[in-house]
């Protein structure tokens, strides 16, 4: 991974989520070289993260890190890991890309991914990537799948102690490393920059965050997960394995009182997943789901959503107004009954905010993209070509434009890589015309 | 080989054994550091190793490092099933620059963690990687075999998918046919109007895309055409195709669009029907839906004349275009409209009838709630007088415009009432007071369960999606089918638009129920791996093919008797000591690797390569291994 | 001390196609059910591959039953059921000249979601191998 | 069984701002409603929608344990103002029994 030097592709892509990864190889099984531009020290995207999938409940792990493999192994790619897009212009016919690398503090040529620093450093820091249930360290490896496998040194933390530098075999910690900027050329850009989840502060009746025990959804997808922070899934405030969770529907989504008029499209889904994966775990919780439509669209989501029905998963149709610290850690909902008796409350160990989904890229003062009303990028023609953007010879696919689920999301990825590799074909068909007349 | 040898050859290889945490999916049940231990001692095996994730790049990474340092030759990993991993592995190994051939799986994940548990787990993912490591023994490095592609496409139907997917392909350069069955273009996007939620007209995007598969030079387009037979293999398919006079003459010398049927190429078609063949590298099934037909009776449909579907109403709308305080339909003046969501979508087995053939669409159609949605907010704008009731079970508005539409139709004034499945709407004639001639009985669960009229001149059901009826090509093309009755895709996540045989792609509304945008999208992933076997000219297939072993074979015909693919094994007449003899031969391409012949040889003189009698022998001998040294004990 | 679920001398071959009854298996994984330890899956291409003797030298090892799960009629090479089903034919009438149980040698269809089917098959075939009754491998005789 | 009245939002309009039809019956005004305890204010909406004035002469009362201190209004998610609403009841009914 030699970024001192500006490089030429035929396409960059922007965002190294499944998104970008599937165009990335799309795009490279038909020949063309392709550079990666990832912001987090890994690829993988949100879905590296998340405890299993629906509908076929897959582990997500099992299914990003083959691609995230195929990507990093791929003969035609390149991934550029820890990297801030700074522009992305177009002239002469070509796509620019001024990146700048943000300093890992570790030589990435030189880790060997030992870990060694991990395991000696002193400072114990909250890792981010457990749902900051866990902690990690101020130098680490991203989590155990990441990919690179490359050490980062968070210097907010770092006591400059001096003992990762000592361990290292390799002598590949630099306190001194710099941000470091190149360009990228290419022939056509595709963005894939996702989503980020909207957060627990947005609703001052939802506690802002304040509320013990109420969590949101991709802090269970780690309680979930298989090498999640307590290998079981337990409550953050006392360590209690609850006995009755609830799902808050529509906690960021469809509410103009929190900015977010549109439906985030996957929260049904997986707040059903995880009461599915929660009732296997914890075979004799009450789970119940308060929401305002399931949104069970896709193949085989009515199916999954019925068959929760089927497992016992409570389905309480009222969006929940507020919620509250109740007695001994519970959380308490206040809600309408709509077939019952009106205003109730009912009380929970442990409750999850199925959050919603905004764009989690700008692209204010980077390019000249659009955005529509809801601040993903926008498509002018989402019919015939939802991959298109308003820039020519710029393509989009994944959460960047709307809220998508990751088989959508995959489709859709192959699409993008479909149509540069349209525009790519035209490219060389008319060079070669001109070199023909000339 | 005799047995002897055999056994000779399976201890001289050096066979890698990794083994899988997979995170707790496995060693939460399988004490996996046992596993490592004991295969560490079987003779043969040069190393076993665990780690948290095999499929990792560090998990790969200790594979690649044993294969380059000359530890192992021969890789068993035991993790989750080989669906997931198998090509992860071979292509770990490839990397590592051996032979990916030399790699066995072992599924201790799916068939023994998540299924068993305690100390007999461990005892039989133990026994499994075992046999698994006899087996990676007597493995030998294959070739894989190379197969010229034709650089050539052909797509099968004509509706949006079909119709994308054909352009996509032509415009990477690729030649594609095109055959559909009707006589137009544009499938069911012609039968619609406005398009939710940007509004765009139906007939502008068949034109549109029509137009430019009709005149791209590399695509040639067959209506009236059907693929009447399959023949051959990835990248050089042999497609029979039949096109019929059709149905009406058309002899124009342009191509023109005929509202609610679609684009007419250029005429004029054949006076006969006529069939040819087509010489083709790749397929794609894009062979679309068809709109439920509710059935007699169901919501008053075929009781009452004004009982309608919503691609019915929609076509009506659009046929009158008019605008005016109320909504007119057959010369009716409609003051009230009831929509109706989730017909012929989400039945409920109990609650909904099965139909003639036992099915039942439990799936959600995904479509219908911004469709009925879009009918009625143009109602509203259009016919400010005629008033909408929509009778919904769940709103699935959910993509990019579509809560904003939901938002609009209340705000215009559709009136919003919700029903659980097993209260459905009843539609009754109204009693000669009411003023109208139906009204629907509603429990209505937004006011509080109570019983509700809706007085309505027209009902509209909402009508789900399902699946065109392509049962001639599922048998010919071995298609796999879904409960759902829609085509099944290889893996909805690793191989979206991919169907079993090598070189088939699946392609929009015959897959699942898509929008326009969706179907596009689907069009273009199948295009994009079509576009990426046909870009080299030639496809590399799995060596797991029938192998002959000329020293033994005595010419007895046997294999060529049992062969289940005609042309893949034959006798010929060749040199051996000397001697024109007859031997078994096989044509690698054409071999579907199942070994019938395997079976039927006297001589024992082929196999099937990766797969060999001997190594299930091998397999059989080391779960029985146990035993064996049981009774030897006794 | 407690007797081991997997007592020695019941194990169950079972032979599954890779197209069908092998990801059904996974399926049934998938879904967390369980079912006897005993069971011991092959991935086959196609069954048909074996030859008669195969099936009575399984026996003769001291696999206790076998289960074929082919595709059935959906079998993806045209012909190849049939001709496993008269291949078993004959195997079946070994193992009545040899005195066996035949009920110990099953055919059967699994699709990749039948996984009620797999589980009776598998739980039938086990509790016809956990009792020791006439016609057991090695007993013939007796 | 009640038959839908939909001319009764054109008639509210004189009193209120057109916007019941706004709401999609998430109930969160009645869950916040620090007042009462039922299904109020959204029943109130709901019987604007499907035009059941005489339901909402039947609770008329109700609508005067509103002290309008807006919570529903803060938190309602499609912006459908329920305190206004209720405002616009109010008159309703007053121009009712005035002219009973």
């Amino acid at each position: 991974m030699d970024n001192s030097r500006n490089v030429d592709f035929d396409a960059v892509v922007i965002g190294g989520g499944i998104a970008g990864l599937q165009s990335a190889l799309d795009l490279a099984d038909q020949g063309y070289t392709v550079a990666v531009v990832e912001k987090d020290a890994s690829v993988g995207g949100k879905m590296i993260r998340l405890s299993k999938v629906f509908p076929t409940l897959d582990c997500a792990s099992c299914i990003t890190t083959p691609k995230m493999a195929a990507a990093a192994h791929h003969d035609r790619i390149t991934l550029f890991t820890y990297c801030d897009l700074q522009s992305l212009r177009r002239t002469g016919g070509m796509v620019r890309a001024e990146v700048q690398q943000k300093p890992r503090y570790v030589d990435a040529h030189k880790c060997i991914g030992c870990r060694q620093c991990e395991y000696n450093c002193p400072v114990m820091v909250s890792d981010r990537e457990q749902g900051g249930f866990s902690p990690t360290k101020a130098i680490a490896i991203p989590f155990s799948n990441a990919i690179p496998q490359i050490a980062v040194l968070n210097p907010q933390h770092c006591m400059l102690c001096g003992r990762c530098e000592k361990v290292c075999p390799t002598q590949a910690i630099d306190y001194f490393q710099e941000p470091r900027s190149f360009t990228l050329t290419a022939k056509v850009a595709l963005i894939t920059t996702g989503f980020e989840m909207t957060t627990l502060g947005d609703k001052p009746q939802y506690g802002r965050g304040r509320i013990p025990n109420l969590i949101d959804a991709l802090q269970m997808e780690r309680l979930l997960a298989p090498h999640g922070p307590y290998n079981r899934v337990l409550r953050p405030s006392d360590g209690k394995v609850p006995d009755r969770i609830a799902y808050i529907q529509c906690a960021g989504s469809r509410d103009k009182s929190m900015g977010v008029s549109y439906c985030s499209r996957v929260c049904c889904m997986y707040a059903i997943k995880q009461a599915m994966l929660l009732s296997g775990a914890l075979p004799l919780a009450d789970i119940t789901i308060y929401y305002m439509d399931i949104r069970a669209f896709g193949k085989g989501y009515e199916q999954f959503f019925q068959n929760a029905q089927a497992m016992g998963i409570n389905f309480v149709k009222a969006k929940v107004a507020a919620v509250e610290p109740g007695p001994d850690g519970a959380v308490r909902l206040h809600y309408e009954a709509q077939d019952g008796d009106g205003v109730s409350t009912a009380e929970h160990d442990m409750a999850v905010l199925s959050l919603g989904l905004i764009p989690a890229w700008n692209p204010e003062g980077i390019c000249p993209l659009a955005t529509g009303p809801d601040h993903f990028l926008e498509s002018p023609r989402p019919k015939l070509s939802p991959v298109a953007t308003v820039m020519e010879g710029v393509f989009t696919a994944g959460a960047a434009v709307g809220p998508k689920d990751i088989v959508d999301t995959i489709t859709e990825a192959g699409n993008a890589a479909m149509a540069a590799g349209k525009y790519l074909a035209a490219l060389r068909a008319s060079s070669a015309r001109k070199h023909l007349v000339a | 080989m005799t047995q002897a040898k055999e056994k000779e050859k399976q201890h001289a290889t050096k066979v890698g054994v990794y083994i899988c945490h997979c995170g707790g999916n496995i060693s939460d049940h399988v004490d996996v550091e046992a596993v490592r231990r004991r295969l560490e001692k079987v003779p043969g095996v040069a190393v076993a190793r665990t780690n948290m994730f095999m499929c990792s790049d560090p998990g790969q990474e200790l594979i690649a490092e044993d294969l380059k340092n000359g530890v192992v030759d021969r890789v068993v990993v035991a993790s989750c099933a080989p669906s997931l991993h198998e090509t992860t592995f071979r292509n770990a190994i490839r990397r590592a620059g051996a032979n990916p051939y030399i790699y066995e799986h072992a599924n201790i994940r799916e068939q023994v963690s998540w299924v068993h548990h305690g100390a007999a787990a461990t005892e039989k993912a133990a026994t499994l990687v075992e046999a698994a490591a006899a087996k990676a023994g007597l493995l030998r490095p294959l070739t894989p075999i190379r197969v010229t592609a034709a650089r050539h496409a052909t797509v099968i139907g004509g509706g949006v998918a079909g119709l994308s997917a054909a352009r996509d392909l032509a415009d990477r350069g690729i030649p594609v046919t095109l055959v559909e069955k009707s006589p137009c273009l544009g499938g069911q996007l012609a039968r619609l109007d406005r398009i939710a939620p940007t509004g765009e007209r139906a007939p502008e995007l068949v034109r549109a895309l029509a137009d430019a598969v009709l005149n791209h030079p590399h695509i040639t387009v067959f209506t009236d055409a059907q693929v009447i037979a399959t023949d051959g293999y990835i990248g050089n398919f042999k497609l029979t195709v039949r096109q019929e006079v059709a149905s009406e003459a058309f002899t124009g010398t342009e191509a023109c669009y005929i509202p609610f049927s679609g684009m007419r190429p250029a005429g004029p078609s054949p006076s006969e029907p006529r069939e040819f063949n087509l010489e083709t590298g790749a397929i794609v099934v894009a062979t679309g839906f068809r709109s439920y037909e509710p059935r007699q009776g169901e919501y008053g449909f075929g009781d009452f004349a004004s009982v309608i579907t919503l691609p019915t109403l929609i076509r009506k709308m659009a046929e009158q275009d008019t605008e005016g305080s109320f909504l007119e339909i057959d010369g009716r003046r409609i003051r009230s409209v009831a929509m109706i969501h989730c017909v012929g979508s989400r039945q409920i087995p109990g609650i909904h009838p099965e139909d003639a053939s036992g099915r039942l669409n439990e799936y959600c159609s995904r479509t219908c709630c911004t469709a009925t949605l879009n009918a009625a907010c143009r109602i509203r704008e259009t016919h400010p007088g005629t008033r909408v009731y929509e009778l919904y079970r769940d709103i699935r508005t959910y993509g990019r415009g579509q809560e904003e539409l939901y938002e609009q139709a209340a705000r215009d004034g559709v009136v919003f009432l919700r029903f659980e499945p097993d209260q459905a709407p009843e539609v009754v004639r109204a009693d000669p007071t009411d003023g109208y001639p139906l009204k629907i009985r509603v429990t209505d669960t937004l006011t509080f369960s109570e019983n509700l009229e809706v007085p309505a001149d027209l009902v509209v059901l909402s009508t789900g999606m399902e699946p065109n009826d392509v049962s001639d090509l599922v048998e010919m093309m071995k298609l796999p089918v879904g409960v759902d009755r829609f085509l099944l895709e290889v893996h909805p996540k690793l191989r979206p638009v991919e169907m079993p045989v090598g070189g088939i792609f699946v392609a929009g509304t015959c897959q699942a129920p898509f929008d326009v945008g969706e179907t596009c999208n689907a069009a273009g992933a199948a295009a994009v791996k079509a576009a990426s076997l046909l870009a080299e000219g030639h496809v590399e297939l799995d060596p797991f093919v029938a192998e002959v072993d000329a020293e033994r074979c005595k010419g007895s015909g046997a294999c060529v008797e049992a062969c289940l693919n005609p042309g893949a094994l034959a006798l010929v007449e060749m040199q051996i000591g000397g001697q024109t003899v007859r031997r078994a031969q096989v044509t690698p391409a054409l071999c579907l690797g199942c070994g019938a012949c395997v079976a039927v040889c006297p001589e024992n003189a082929i196999d099937v390569c990766g797969m060999t009698l001997s190594q299930y022998e091998a397999m059989v001998d080391a779960i029985v291994a146990d035993q064996v040294a049981a009774d030897a004990l006794r | 001390m407690t007797v081991p679920s997997q007592a020695k001398g019941n194990k169950i071959l079972v032979l599954a196609t890779e197209s069908c009854a092998y990801p059904g298996a996974d399926s049934v994984g998938q879904a967390h059910s369980t079912y006897p330890t005993n069971v011991y899956i092959l991935r086959v291409k196609a069954p048909v591959l074996f030859p008669e003797r195969f099936y009575l030298d399984c026996f003769r090892k001291g696999i206790a039953g076998i289960i074929v799960m082919s595709c059935g009629e959906e079998c993806p090479y045209d012909g190849a059921y049939h001709a496993l089903a008269r291949r078993l034919d004959r195997v079946y009438q070994a193992m009545k000249a040899q005195g066996m149980d035949i009920r110990r040698l099953r055919l059967t269809a699994i699709c990749t979601v039948c996984n009620r089917a797999f589980l009776n098959e598998v739980n039938q075939m086990n509790e016809l191998v956990q009792k020791p009754a006439a016609g057991e491998p090695g007993q013939e005789n007796g | 069984m009640t038959m839908l009245n939909p001319d009764f939002a054109e008639e509210l309009k004189q009193f209120s701002e057109d916007s019941a039809l706004a709401c999609f019956n998430c109930g969160t005004c009645a869950a916040i409603c620090p007042l009462i305890d039922s299904h109020f204010p959204r029943s109130m909406i709901r019987y604007v929608q499907i035009g059941a004035k005489e339901r909402i002469l039947e609770a008329a009362t109700e609508l005067w344990k509103c002290l309008h201190c807006g919570l529903c209004t803060q938190t309602c998610p499609r912006e459908a103002n329920p305190g206004e609403i209720i405002l616009g009841l109010k008159r309703l009914v007053l121009d009712h029994w005035r002219k009973s």
